[in-house]
């Protein structure tokens, strides 16, 4: 059995106008670089992007949403994107937010097979508007469908041929999650390693989650701003 | 001592030793910074780390290391990671001990509103609807008044709420603020800050307590590593 | 060939490249030994793993490495280990290409009995209600009827029941079977064994296909090693 | 921070009769074999245990039923343990079967803040008995509550003292989600590291579930018989 392919180009034209996308990466951290230039290049129109927030002006689904590409984003955080900001108040694009935590949780349940969950998170609030509400011990929860995606961009460190990842750190986020929640999941990585070459201990994603993987190249990985240690 | 430092030094006073903590943006992410001697805690960031160490040195960063205001950080001994769902799962399922958010407007009932403004941007609830209600005990940390000195604490919250009944205790530059059933006790005030002072800025009816206190922070001397 | 080998040798036809597969106990077990060449599949251990490997050489044994009939297995290249939540995750989320499990009852719209006979000892579901639930295609491997002759494809099941109209296909010393909308099709039958002669020992009517089949299978030449 | 404790019975006076302890292991494999030896000569009564599987006679949690110390099994697979079966068709112990799925998500519910979830697993059988029962894309599904323990019983590979721990291979099992589910969380390790020693991306259970950790001695980690291959 055999995953690879040669790179982005071999598998995003499989991505039709209307598909549902999910992305993973927080901020610019642990972005699937390679899969979103390529879906920029191949053009695909009104796209719903699940992203947990849609990164900076020019990188990532940042990029993506600049080039009109995007009819709808699911996200936590919008914050940090002006260009986003504008084509929301002018109409051009609709978003949806989610609590950063039912996010990860409905796409976790699309990947286990339940279609929705109670929650308290968000009850009361503009989170939980038209959910159905139910008291557990003595608590309101609200009920949460399940997330699913037709397709999975997945940034991973490590990878082999059977698909089994390995993430670096934060990088992880929500790629984990997403690997497990779309029909058709496509992972970039760092670098590709013989089969065996990763500790079975320690893999991340099974393989069993993911159906395409290649070697990324020209990865920027940015990092934004912030406060430094004197020496 | 500027406010925000004044705040998250008082709030500082809230950790106890083994605590696992989330921290807000803005003055919640100074508080690391201020613990009393002997006290160790331990950072999450929901984008998938435990152990969230001091800022890196310049040109140190790493960009697969970030904490959840998306600033670069590092790593300690005992460190570790995971993904945004195993993270959420800890932070819903009530294992963080305490976390400190900052806030647009705190009601008598302790329910907070700190992450939209309608008319202007939604930027989005983030992780703060999650830990609002996932987390054991919530501390709002935040000047007491608006920048045009309009009270902040309010009879009921106007703004879109983040969660409903969740804040245990605010401290602000002016007083520290009980959430109880009965109503919110001024359990202290800042040197020099009446109760009436403190009253004329919050909306609610405060109950003083009856062993009221003045806030006690003490600059220390020691340098430590700059935290988030 | 014994009936079971000639039961697995069959249901392993029906194994595709690159399959994710869990395995009951019993005759679903001996599968993977009779693996059509260039048939690569990944066993599922339901305890925790992907990747299943050959039984150990006597003495290799570890004992923290078991399948989920709790013998003791090895890994291979590839092989990862996961948690029993994540391993259900994946169960029951529609991962697993092919599940293979053995039967007390089968009927007509494909609901399986295979956990409990009541009266005697209620041995427990252990994993096969995810797995009847949540694989997205599930083989009933087992003897045309039971021991006393009496048969086990049924017209509705009588004992407990594992999952309600899940079953795709039945593969038995007899005959192969599919589960279809207007009812069971008789797709193959043994060699020397009539339509009719498999009728007798079904309770329920079999539709038989125009294009009915004998089963073939081969026995192999190689030696390969002793897997779950 | 050290949540070192010297051994088992450092912390085993904790439990009181009635308790629910949650006791990770699949068979023999993965079981916390000092902390049920502990609770043995402890002697706490009517407990309610959760394992997969109540283990082979005199080993385990077979060990604790032999010990008549246990009102209530919660397990998806009782075969193999001949006294249990015996007591249980006397009535002298309550059985609850849960599909081994369903247990594991119950338990992974109560550690992540749900209280209740909807799986298709287990409708229409016995499994399914008295739930509430809801269509979810022309499915039937049931509804199912968490499972919370008052203790679990962790066995883990390697630890440190702020109580992360790494598992090795099948023995991860059902000790990690358990780790999630209970509100005091004792882990016994077959080796304690230094902090710092355990890799930041490698650790399986982080530190925060747990409350206390110990070193095990005399493992006996037997195996069951199964086919061998020839040489």
């Amino acid at each position: 059995m055999d995953k690879r392919v040669r790179n982005a180009e071999a598998v995003i034209g499989r991505i039709q106008d209307g598909a549902t996308i999910l992305a993973g990466g927080f901020g610019v951290c642990g972005v699937p670089e390679n899969l979103i230039n390529a879906l920029i290049r191949q053009g695909a129109k009104n796209l719903t992007i699940v992203s947990n927030n849609p990164g900076i002006d020019g990188f990532g689904i940042g990029a993506l949403i600049e080039n009109r590409q995007v009819r709808k984003m699911i996200a936590s955080y919008l914050g940090n994107n002006r260009f986003f900001e504008k084509l929301a108040l002018a109409g051009e694009i609709e978003m949806e937010l989610n609590p950063q935590g039912t996010l990860a949780e409905r796409m976790r349940a699309a990947g286990a097979g339940i279609p929705a969950f109670f929650t308290p998170t968000g009850y009361g609030t503009m989170a939980g508007e038209g959910r159905e509400v139910r008291e557990f011990g003595g608590r309101p929860h609200i009920l949460v469908p399940a997330l699913r995606g037709d397709f999975a961009f997945v940034k991973a460190w490590k990878g082999d041929r059977w698909g089994n990842l390995v993430y670096r750190k934060t990088a992880r986020n929500f790629n984990a999650v997403m690997a497990t929640a779309a029909d058709y999941v496509i992972a970039e990585v760092e670098q590709i390693v013989e089969l065996g070459g990763l500790d079975p201990d320690s893999v991340h994603t099974p393989g069993i989650f993911v159906d395409a993987i290649f070697e990324g190249t020209g990865y920027l990985k940015p990092t934004e701003p912030g406060p430094k240690r004197k020496r | 001592m500027d406010k925000r430092e004044f705040i998250a030094r008082r709030v500082a006073q809230e950790m106890r030793d083994g605590y696992y903590v989330n921290l807000g943006i803005g003055i919640p992410t100074l508080v690391p910074n201020y613990l009393p001697p002997g006290i160790e805690v331990i950072l999450q960031s929901e984008n998938g780390m435990l152990g969230v160490g001091p800022y890196p040195y310049e040109g140190e960063e790493d960009p697969d290391l970030i904490n959840a205001g998306k600033e670069p950080v590092t790593e300690i001994a005992g460190s570790c990671y995971f993904s945004s769902a195993e993270s959420f799962a800890m932070i819903r399922g009530g294992h963080i001990d305490a976390s400190v958010l900052g806030a647009l407007e705190v009601d008598e009932k302790g329910t907070l509103a700190n992450w939209a403004v309608p008319g202007k941007m939604l930027k989005g609830m983030g992780g703060a609807m999650d830990l609002v209600a996932g987390t054991k005990r919530l501390i709002i940390a935040m000047e007491h008044t608006a920048k045009d000195g309009a009270p902040k604490i309010v009879k009921k919250c106007t703004l879109p709420v983040t969660g409903i009944e969740v804040a245990d205790l605010i401290v602000t530059d002016l007083a520290v603020i009980e959430v109880t059933r009965r109503g919110l006790v001024l359990r202290e005030v800042a040197p020099g800050v009446t109760p009436q002072a403190v009253q004329k800025v919050t909306e609610p009816t405060l109950e003083i307590a009856p062993d009221l206190k003045t806030i006690s922070v003490v600059p220390e001397t020691v340098e430590r590593p700059l935290f988030r």
